[in-house]
């Protein structure tokens, strides 16, 4: 019915994320219907709708973290149900939960997450990350004392760990001040993996994202490159005469 | 031997328990038989619409 | 190797908030000892009668309490920790339920031993040997194999606090019997000749929900 | 509008199921109707026990069919783990519910039957125990499933239980066993060591009626189970 046809011509003729006909149902009704997509190595795709059109659904799915209830998931060509365990080293997933202990400090909690995935010398990693976010005076004191723009930036270090290929954001620049989110969009444009994000932030998402997918109701009715849309479009997601995609 | 009250009381356990649920599942089938068939003539006819 | 190491982490992790929070082995203590204080009237224990009842309360009073407590390592990180995050790991099958089960049965000996001395003390009957400590490790293994994997199970279940105890007691009903008749033959000095093999019941017990809840956790873990 | 009907295979037939439900209830309930009369005016009377023998004629196939309602559970749910399908989770959604029917009557009726011959109600053999203990989990089982975050979840939950909950039960066994040698009680078995034919042949017409009614009742209640699940699919496709 959409189109399949991703916007940027490629080179890898695998693409990272296939999914074909997703659906799940969530509370006895469909939070998706139908979704493919398919994502090459090295996209930025922006994930954009009202609440409630399915943004994190699909990231959940994406992410291996919920099953899809119909429609199959492929990741770097791999069954995801089938493969799930190899593929999450693979994937960073920041969700709405930040899944950070609170009762630990921030240190900890990176050293667990390294150890879970296996990561040697993960100072060397996330130090720079932590320079960066300027929370390297905060890293020895407990998560529970931080502020929810703090709790963010780590948990997006946190997500960035084992450096995934697979980068999987619901709404990372959520609590964040101007300073931080323009630090968090020059980190994400020195990441050299596919990023898959949804953002309530217009500017934030076009600056980081090279395509768009627009949901709504749980279905993509929008895919487009940056250059194509005008941030306008993006106000008005229900107008479907302006964005859909004629075949 | 004069049992034959607890006899009846596990015969008229297991009559009527038994009969009470055959009842209530014959009448549920009933019931979700003729909503699927509802559902089904709705679809036909939102098929007919869409045509 | 692997596997080891990240059951380690999570252990180590698990028993770090423990030593924070406070939250699970004082209130298993607590509640504990406040069943067997209300057994005390319940049953009027007496030097007469402690060596036949006294089992039964020991074991009543610490499986309640762990029943009430026990799948909170669980719940908790699902309501304010990392559970999304433990799954997005690549977590091996069943690390995480190892690592959960150890943590368990980690709090459980720890509440046990502190509610063990206060059961000596209350009703001065001797517990503390080594034959009773088998049977107390061997049962709390079992108690938190079976706990463990319904906790995964209830984590985001409605009613979870009421469903945990409403689903293992029946479950754990052979490890009841086992603790509390072993504990009795210890006590009562029964011949090995009258004793049935509670000891290998509970080591047969544990073996096999260990293996089932490790193999059986990664369907519980799915949303 | 085309996706729906491909999803959702509305227009699937059943009507070999139909059939076959049709020719039980026409077998199952002349062989009811010959069951009470063997059991209450063909069989002779116990010498011993009386009338109450006669509940031994229900009792035991009640018995059966439950036991045999929880080990397809089990075998529901292990085929469930594996292949996800909806007619496994049907099957053993339905077979939870009917096992605990027929352990309910078993129960109430064994009960009835204790008190005149063994003077109590209820005996703690280890028998009863385990049965209780059965109804219980399953119990559990049913309100699991009322109670999980969604279906998909609930039936896998239930699966892990209704396999665990099984595995579980001969161990329940042995240890009520044990424990019972340790507290010896009064010794009489529900079913005689030596039968007389007339004896034998009622119990078997019963076994077979109630094994007959059993399947009968399961493919219902199955049936009714996938209705729901495609009633369900229906309403949130339209929805």
């Amino acid at each position: 019915m959409f189109s399949n046809k991703p916007s940027q011509s490629m080179s890898d003729p695998v693409p990272v994320i296939e999914a074909q006909g997703i659906g799940k149902l969530y509370n006895r009704r469909w939070a998706l219907r139908n979704v493919n997509i398919k994502v090459f190595a090295g996209e930025r795709v922006l994930l954009w709708g009202p609440n409630g059109s399915g943004k994190t659904s699909l990231l959940r799915i994406l992410a291996t973290l919920s099953r899809a209830s119909r429609g199959e998931l492929k990741l770097f060509g791999l069954e995801a149900i089938k493969y799930k365990r190899d593929l999450r080293n693979r994937i960073g997933y920041l969700g709405h939960n930040l899944t950070l202990y609170d009762d630990l400090t921030a240190r900890e909690n990176l050293n667990l997450y390294s150890k879970l995935y296996s990561v040697k010398n993960p100072e060397n990693l996330y130090m720079p990350l932590i320079y960066t976010f300027g929370l390297v005076s905060f890293l020895d004191s407990r998560v529970r004392n931080y502020s929810r723009g703090m709790q963010q930036k780590l948990a997006i270090v946190k997500a960035l760990i084992h450096q995934p290929e697979i980068l999987l954001l619901d709404e990372p620049s959520t609590g964040l001040d101007a300073e931080s989110t323009h630090k968090l969009e020059e980190v994400l444009a020195q990441y050299d993996g596919t990023i898959v994000f949804s953002s309530h932030d217009i500017e934030f998402g076009l600056s980081v994202g090279n395509r768009v997918l627009v949901l709504s109701n749980g279905s993509i009715i929008a895919d487009k490159s940056v250059q194509e849309i005008d941030s306008i479009d993006l106000q008005h997601p229900t107008q479907r005469h302006k964005l859909t995609i004629q075949p | 031997m004069d049992n034959f009250g607890f006899l009846f009381a596990a015969l008229l356990v297991v009559w009527i328990g038994i009969f009470v649920y055959i009842y209530y599942i014959g009448q549920k089938l009933n019931d979700l038989r003729q909503q699927l068939s509802e559902v089904e003539i709705r679809e036909n006819q939102n098929t007919k619409d869409d045509q | 190797m692997k596997f080891w190491q990240q059951v380690l982490a999570l252990v180590h992790k698990d028993l770090v908030l423990e030593i924070r929070r406070k939250e699970i082995i004082i209130s298993m203590f607590v509640f504990a000892l406040q069943i067997l204080v209300i057994f005390n009237y319940a049953f009027d224990l007496r030097v007469e009668n402690v060596k036949s009842i006294g089992p039964g309360v020991i074991w009543v009073s610490i499986f309640f309490s762990c029943a009430v407590n026990v799948g909170r390592t669980i719940f908790l990180e699902k309501e304010r920790g990392g559970w999304e995050g433990l799954i997005t790991a690549p977590l091996e099958l069943g690390a995480l339920y190892v690592a959960k089960l150890i943590g368990s049965i980690l709090f459980m000996l720890f509440a046990e031993a502190l509610i063990l001395p206060m059961f000596v003390v209350l009703f001065n009957l001797q517990v503390i040997t080594l034959p009773i400590i088998t049977v107390l490790i061997l049962g709390t293994i079992g108690f938190a194999s079976i706990s463990t994997m319904f906790a995964g199970l209830l984590a985001s279940t409605r009613a979870r606090e009421i469903m945990l105890p409403v689903l293992i007691f029946p479950i754990l009903l052979p490890v009841t019997i086992a603790t509390v008749e072993a504990t009795a033959n210890h006590l009562t000095g029964t011949t090995a000749m009258n004793r049935a093999p509670w000891t290998g019941l509970l080591i047969a017990f544990d073996a096999l929900f260990i293996c089932a809840g490790y193999i059986l956790f990664d369907q519980v873990l799915e949303e | 509008m085309a996706q729906i009907t491909a999803t959702v295979q509305s227009t699937r037939s059943y009507g070999w199921v139909d059939k076959l439900s049709q020719v039980l209830a026409f077998v199952t309930l002349p062989l009811m109707a010959l069951t009470l009369y063997m059991t209450l005016i063909y069989a002779p009377t116990d010498a011993t026990q009386g009338d109450v023998q006669r509940i031994f004629y229900y009792h035991v196939p009640t018995a059966w069919n439950g036991f045999l309602a929880f080990f397809l559970v089990f075998v529901a749910s292990v085929v469930y783990l594996f292949k996800s399908s909806r007619f496994w989770d049907a099957l053993a959604r339905a077979s939870a519910e009917v096992g605990l029917v027929f352990t309910t009557i078993m129960i109430i009726t064994g009960s009835l039957w204790g008190k005149p011959v063994w003077g109590t109600w209820w005996s703690w053999d280890p028998r009863m125990t385990t049965t209780l203990i059965l109804w219980f989990i399953y119990l559990g089982y049913l309100m699991l499933r009322a109670y999980a975050p969604s279906k998909q979840q609930g039936a896998r939950y239930a699966a892990v239980l209704g396999i665990v909950g099984f595995v579980d039960v001969p161990i329940v066994y042995m240890s009520t066993k044990w424990w019972r040698t340790l507290h010896p009680q009064q010794v009489v078995e529900p079913g005689q060591v030596s039968m007389p034919p007339e004896m034998l042949q009622a119990f078997m017409v019963s076994l077979l009626a109630f094994t007959l009614l059993f399947i009968w009742i399961l493919i219902i209640r199955t049936r009714i189970a996938l209705i729901e699940d495609e009633l369900e699919i229906r309403s949130i496709e339209n929805g």
